[in-house]
């Protein structure tokens, strides 16, 4: 079987600068893949190549088989891949609800038939449960923008489920986040795992998080992936342990 | 060929001017992202304190220094404080409507105070017409093209040779930056809202003994700094200048060469090319954006 | 907060239809001003307020409307194929300068849309042949639709008061649909909007389009209402004006252009007591609203109404530390 | 609430305005003129004449015992304003209405009083106004479809003229003006080599200078607006445009333009319909007047303004009562010479379309002032 999401020989370069240098892996079907390494090692300038965001110099990007290198952000999402940013990104003008149903609503019908239909696209309900899922019932017509940066980040994450994605990219979903947060949040992401089936590629800082979530871990250094394997492995791994103190 | 020349030449010094006033204009954007829709009065407005003075007695210098004083005091520490300071903190576009109606007040006053009429203004110099290769040039126009490019120079100097000058710059390029290194931020934005004052009291004087002064010509001049400053670089101030004297060449030679009835238009296809292809400007630096 | 909202736009309608009876033909001819300003407002509002798009082009196509209008009418086209034919071609030209909006934002766009403006105005004065030149276009007829002439003050206000309502309906129906979202994540994060498979090009275009076109619409009763048009009144002036209802009124507020357009209408107006010195005052109160209330008066109108509820009723769970939340 | 709170106080306002009260003791004659805008200066110019004439006659005890209640409106020079405050002052009955200048504007308030039946006094030139058979216009000053074949005489007889160079300001006044001298050219068969637009309130005219050099004509016809005239000699001076004759009409031979244009307008000469400087001793003592009232020298549209009172004045008398309707058929084919009405100024004639007929002069700047060289009669005569 092709894998969800494959990454080949991919490089960008800023200027003199490489951020991203020659990176290759593959995403399998319901695997947590976890991404670490040292800030300014390419994890997110690697996310935002392989989702459009930025267009690589060097490599190629595969959806399901189908390459998505050159396509536009919002195409690659309609590929039911999602994702979240490092730092937050909801719309604090906006109802908790109504950032998921904007979230969604993208994926019902076309432009136009979203015009005539209905106010929330026919999202409500999912919405509705959504937020139950993260447990943001008392907040549901709140701003999101007067929400907590805790529950924002939940609000965050709930976005990037909305469309019922199959591939889910998270850019530091625990960043900043208080501890009591954190276990929640975590509990949340394999709740949601577990039911969807979906998969997931994680960055993270938070090592204990990691190491709780994921599968199968990346570490990048300098822009190059310096090794792979499980939570288990990677923790004696000398030029990990190397990549991170020797900076 | 001479009437060739004779149109660069003219649209030097009416370039100049544009610079002069561009160069203000930038100034307020960078350290404050003030878009001074009022900049255009801020130029025809000292010509009348001068003019004021002049009736109330005062020999022509001092009523120059006069006005020079009355414009830093009111089209530069007044607007700082009373308009724009209390509305920095609530974006770009309230103070753009506010900078609109001042410029409204600005005309109106004028127009009641003094009168709607234009009004003859003393020029620096005797208006003596020099030629050369069959073009002709006054004086003036030569005293507005020297002492506009030596201003703008004498500014260059203080922003890049001078510590004031380089805090002002941190201040313009990173105002947080800057108040960490600890550099008086505030006091760095008021100076340059006294210096655009001072450059507007000079253009001022510079332009009126050829445009006259009235209460209505700021509106041209506005837009005109706007274009200068866009097409030069807005966030720079030699930027500011070339694009004054694009300007200036630019509309005469169109004027001459393409269509009268059009005139207007040209520099405004430029603009809109400009800011299509090379946003920054054509000699101004680009913004870094993050993503 | 919903329903004192819903009592005041009822009063406000109410207030709207019955003005008429209590007006002499001049207050009636304003009042007819305020509802074309308002309409092309309520356009600016959408392409500005919601959708983040700084545009001072509005007047351009205020007026771009109402030559079209007035050139079908002398061509003897009926009244609504000459009014639907602005908006399209508004629409259009609408679309077409939202193109650099997708290159460039903020002031970039507003002196891209400013030299719009000021190249419209050169075309409608040198273009002779078409627009009539500095001589204008006069004679335009008041409408009659459907046997029911609009001439007549009250009648013709009862028209454009009309037209208002339709669009202000068609505008809140799209803005409470999923578009309307979509045009405020515009706003507020293209970034994010595009990860989540927001069109943001499509989206921006239309804001744009459909803000212009209804722009034009304006125009076509402005013309009418006026009866002659000349080059001069859709210079940057009317642009400037438009943005300062838009700001005035309240940025993204729905019924912002309403206020807004009612303040640049009667403000003046019942200013003019003052003789000489009118503008002066009117600018000086609109620096001192804009100091005061820079989210315009709906902005202040929401600060006092959530205050005073807030005092009335326990703080939103919202405000609370995220620990507590079960 | 509050919202409709605002409404409320704001329609109250207008309310309020929309009808000032005005008692039986005075007469309402109300001007509309543009007061703030690129019109300002003909506009005021105009409102101050109307003024002085309202003052005089007020402090004579007023028309038909009635003092004249003036109130001003500012139209902003725009169109849409003028015929919303012509409304607003039909709304108040008025005798008579005063103004606008701008044609623009006049064309469109004209549909209004024509439709009140009220009589308009106004201050535009354009050719147009009075031929759409409208009997309740009246100029206070040559339509240009007089003035300039009295200019087009002037080039070909006077100058003997086969060539001219035309540049003209690009609006209301200019263009029609521009567009009616192109017609009397092509009736003399003189050529017109260049035909030069220009901006309202352009500052530099060095390539229009250019232009009208290479163009070599026997003749330079100027029609622009006071500022602009000054700035257009000063630049055609300085590039040693001195040997051929500038022509223009009333605008370029102004006490304004010889003022801002210090000395470059010496020598140009023209038609001027309305001067201070006219030799007639009744214009000169109220250049006076006007210039003690309000310390500065009026322009035409101030005798525009100032005669416009005591037309609607004689018209009142001559009737005995105060009554619109009746005024037309008074003041169709009137003529009022100074023995009836000394502050009529000078004799004029008003036609059945409301177009005047007066004397008018040429006139030429001969060191630093307008001096009459030849009366022209009136075209009736």
């Amino acid at each position: 079987m092709t894998a969800v999401l494959a990454v080949s020989n991919l490089s960008k370069y800023f200027g003199g600068i490489t951020a991203v240098d020659d990176v290759s892996f593959e995403v399998r079907d319901g695997e947590i893949l976890g991404i670490i390494g040292p800030n300014g090692s390419g994890k997110s300038t690697l996310f935002n190549c392989v989702l459009g965001q930025l267009t690589p110099n060097e490599g190629e990007v595969r959806v399901d088989g189908r390459v998505t290198t050159g396509m536009r952000p919002c195409d690659i999402n309609r590929l039911r891949v999602s994702r979240t940013f490092q730092l937050l990104q909801v719309f604090p003008q906006l109802s908790v609800r109504d950032n998921l149903v904007l979230a969604g609503q993208e994926h019902q019908g076309s432009m136009y038939t979203r015009l005539i239909g209905r106010a929330d696209a026919g999202l409500g309900e999912a919405a509705g449960q959504m937020i139950e899922f993260f447990r943001l019932s008392h907040l549901a017509d709140e701003m999101a923008g007067l929400l907590s940066y805790g529950q924002q980040k939940l609000l965050d994450a709930a976005m990037a489920f909305m469309a019922g994605p199959r591939l889910v990219l998270l850019d530091e979903p625990a960043g900043g986040v208080n501890l009591t947060m954190l276990g929640h949040l975590r509990e949340r992401l394999q709740a949601y795992h577990a039911e969807k089936k979906a998969t997931f590629v994680v960055i993270e800082h938070q090592m204990e998080f990691v190491m709780a979530l994921c599968t199968r871990v990346l570490v990048l250094a300098e822009g190059r992936v310096i090794a792979e394997g499980t939570p288990h492995d990677i923790r004696r791994d000398p030029k990990v342990i190397e990549a991170y103190l020797g900076h | 060929m001479a009437s060739f020349i004779q149109l660069l030449v003219s649209g030097l010094a009416t370039g100049a001017i544009y610079a002069l006033i561009a160069v203000g204009f930038t100034l307020l954007w960078q350290t404050s992202q003030t878009i001074n829709f009022a900049q255009g009065e801020f130029v025809m407005v000292p010509a009348f304190f001068i003019l004021e003075a002049m009736y109330l007695g005062a020999p022509f210098w001092l009523a120059i220094l006069i006005g020079i004083a009355l414009s830093v005091l009111l089209i530069g520490l007044a607007f700082k404080l009373i308009i724009v300071d209390p509305m920095l903190k609530h974006g770009v576009l309230p103070l753009v409507i506010s900078t609109i109606a001042l410029s409204l007040f600005m005309k109106e006053m004028v127009k009641n105070l003094y009168s709607s009429n234009a009004q003859p203004f003393p020029a620096l110099a005797p208006p003596i017409d020099l030629h050369f290769f069959g073009a002709v040039i006054s004086t003036q126009s030569l005293v507005v093209l020297a002492v506009a490019i030596s201003a703008v120079v004498a500014l260059h100097l203080l922003l890049h040779k001078t510590r004031l000058g380089r805090s002002m710059q941190a201040t313009a390029q990173n105002p947080t930056l800057a108040r960490i290194l600890g550099i008086p931020v505030r006091r760095m934005v008021l100076y340059t809202f006294l210096i655009n004052a001072v450059l507007c009291a000079i253009a001022s004087i510079l332009i009126s003994p050829i445009y006259l002064a009235k209460f209505i010509n700021g509106e041209t001049l506005g837009v005109a700094a706007f274009l200068a400053a866009i097409i030069g670089g807005f966030n720079q101030v030699r930027g500011a200048i070339f694009g004054g004297f694009i300007l200036g060449i630019l509309d005469n030679l169109s004027a001459a060469y393409l269509s009268s009835t059009y005139r207007g238009a040209f520099p405004l296809l430029i603009l809109i090319a400009v800011i299509m292809w090379r946003p920054q400007g054509l000699l101004g630096r680009v913004e870094e954006r993050t993503v | 907060m919903k329903r004192l909202a819903v009592i005041a736009v009822a009063v406000g309608a109410a207030f709207a239809i019955v003005v008429p009876l209590f007006l002499k033909p001049y207050g009636i001819y304003l009042s007819s001003t305020w509802a074309v300003l308002t309409i092309a407002a309520m356009g600016l509002n959408l392409t500005l307020g919601y959708a983040g798009q700084v545009s001072l082009a509005q007047g351009a196509f205020v007026g771009i409307g109402a030559y079209t209008t007035a050139l079908l009418m002398h061509a003897g086209v009926p009244y609504p194929i000459a009014f639907i034919a602005a908006g399209l071609v508004c629409f259009s030209i609408g679309w077409v300068l939202g193109y650099p909006a997708l290159r460039v934002q903020h002031h970039y766009l507003a002196f891209v849309t400013l030299a719009f403006t000021t190249l419209v105005f050169l075309v409608l004065r040198n273009e002779e042949w078409l627009t009539g030149g500095t001589y204008g276009l006069s004679g335009i007829p008041r409408p009659v639709l459907f046997g029911w002439s609009t001439n007549g003050p009250v009648r013709f206000y009862y028209f454009s008061l009309g037209v208002l309502t339709v669009l202000a309906t068609g505008t809140w129906w799209m803005l409470r649909s999923p578009w309307g979202r979509a045009f405020i994540a515009l706003r507020e994060n293209p970034i994010r909007a595009l990860s989540l498979g927001l069109d943001t090009r499509r989206y921006t275009l239309m804001a744009f389009a459909i803000g212009s076109s209804i722009g034009g619409l304006s125009g076509a009763v402005f013309a009418p209402l006026v009866q002659y048009i000349e080059p001069l009144s859709f210079a940057l002036n009317l642009s400037l004006n438009l943005l300062l209802m838009v700001i005035v009124g309240g940025s993204g507020y729905f019924f912002g252009p309403f206020i807004g357009a009612l303040v640049a209408v009667l403000l003046p107006e019942w200013l003019r007591f003052i003789e000489g010195y009118y503008l002066v005052f009117y600018a000086v109160m609109v620096m001192v609203m804009m100091a005061f209330c820079p989210t315009g008066i709906l902005g202040l109108v929401e600060r006092i109404v959530k205050a005073v509820s807030v005092k009335r009723s326990p703080p939103q769970p919202a405000l609370q530390p995220e620990g507590t939340s079960p | 609430m509050r919202r409709v709170g605002i409404i409320a106080t704001f329609i109250a306002a207008g309310l309020g305005l929309a009808s000032p009260a005005h008692s039986q003791s005075t007469v309402y004659m109300p001007a509309v003129l543009e007061e703030s805008g690129p019109g300002a200066v003909s506009g005021t110019n105009f409102r101050d004449g109307l003024k002085l004439a309202v003052e005089e006659i007020n402090a004579k005890g007023g028309i038909l015992g009635k003092k004249i209640d003036m109130p001003v409106f500012d139209s902003q020079s725009e169109a849409g304003v003028s015929r919303g405050l012509i409304q607003k002052v039909l709304d108040n009955k008025p005798y008579v209405v005063f103004g606008p200048v701008y044609s623009g504007s006049v064309l469109v308030d004209m549909q209004l009083t024509q439709a009140a039946e009220i009589p308009e006094i106004v201050g535009g030139e354009a050719a147009t106004i009075t031929m759409k058979g409208d009997p309740y216009v009246f100029r206070t000053s040559f339509g240009q479809q007089f003035s300039m074949p009295k200019i087009a005489n002037y080039i070909r007889d006077g100058l003997k003229a086969k060539t001219v160079a035309l540049i003209w300001v690009n609006s209301d006044f200019g263009k029609p003006g521009r567009d009616n001298f192109l017609k009397e050219m092509a009736n003399d068969n003189i050529k017109v080599i260049a035909d030069i637009s220009t901006e309202l309130g352009q500052t530099d005219f060095s390539a229009d200078v250019i232009k009208v050099k290479a163009a070599n004509a026997d003749v330079i016809f100027a029609y622009v607006n006071e500022e602009e005239s000054a700035r257009f000699l000063k630049e055609a001076r300085k590039q040693g445009i001195t040997k051929t004759p500038i022509v223009g009409e009333t605008t370029l031979l102004s006490q304004k333009v010889i003022e801002l244009s210090g000395g470059a307008s010496e020598g140009t000469m023209g038609h001027v319909a309305l001067t201070v400087d006219a030799p007639v001793p009744a214009v000169q003592a109220f250049a006076e007047r006007f210039k003690k009232r309000f310390n500065y020298i009026c322009d035409h549209n101030g005798i525009k303004g100032y005669t416009a009172v005591y037309f609607v004045k004689y018209v009142a008398e001559k009737m005995g009562k105060f009554d619109s309707k009746g005024f037309i058929d008074v003041a169709h084919g009137l003529t009022i010479t100074p023995k009836d009405e000394p502050n009529i100024l000078m004799e004029v004639t008003w036609d059945k379309n409301g177009d005047i007929d007066r004397e008018s002069f040429l006139g030429e700047v001969v060191d630093g002032k307008q001096k009459i060289v030849k009366i022209l009669p009136k075209l009736g005569k």
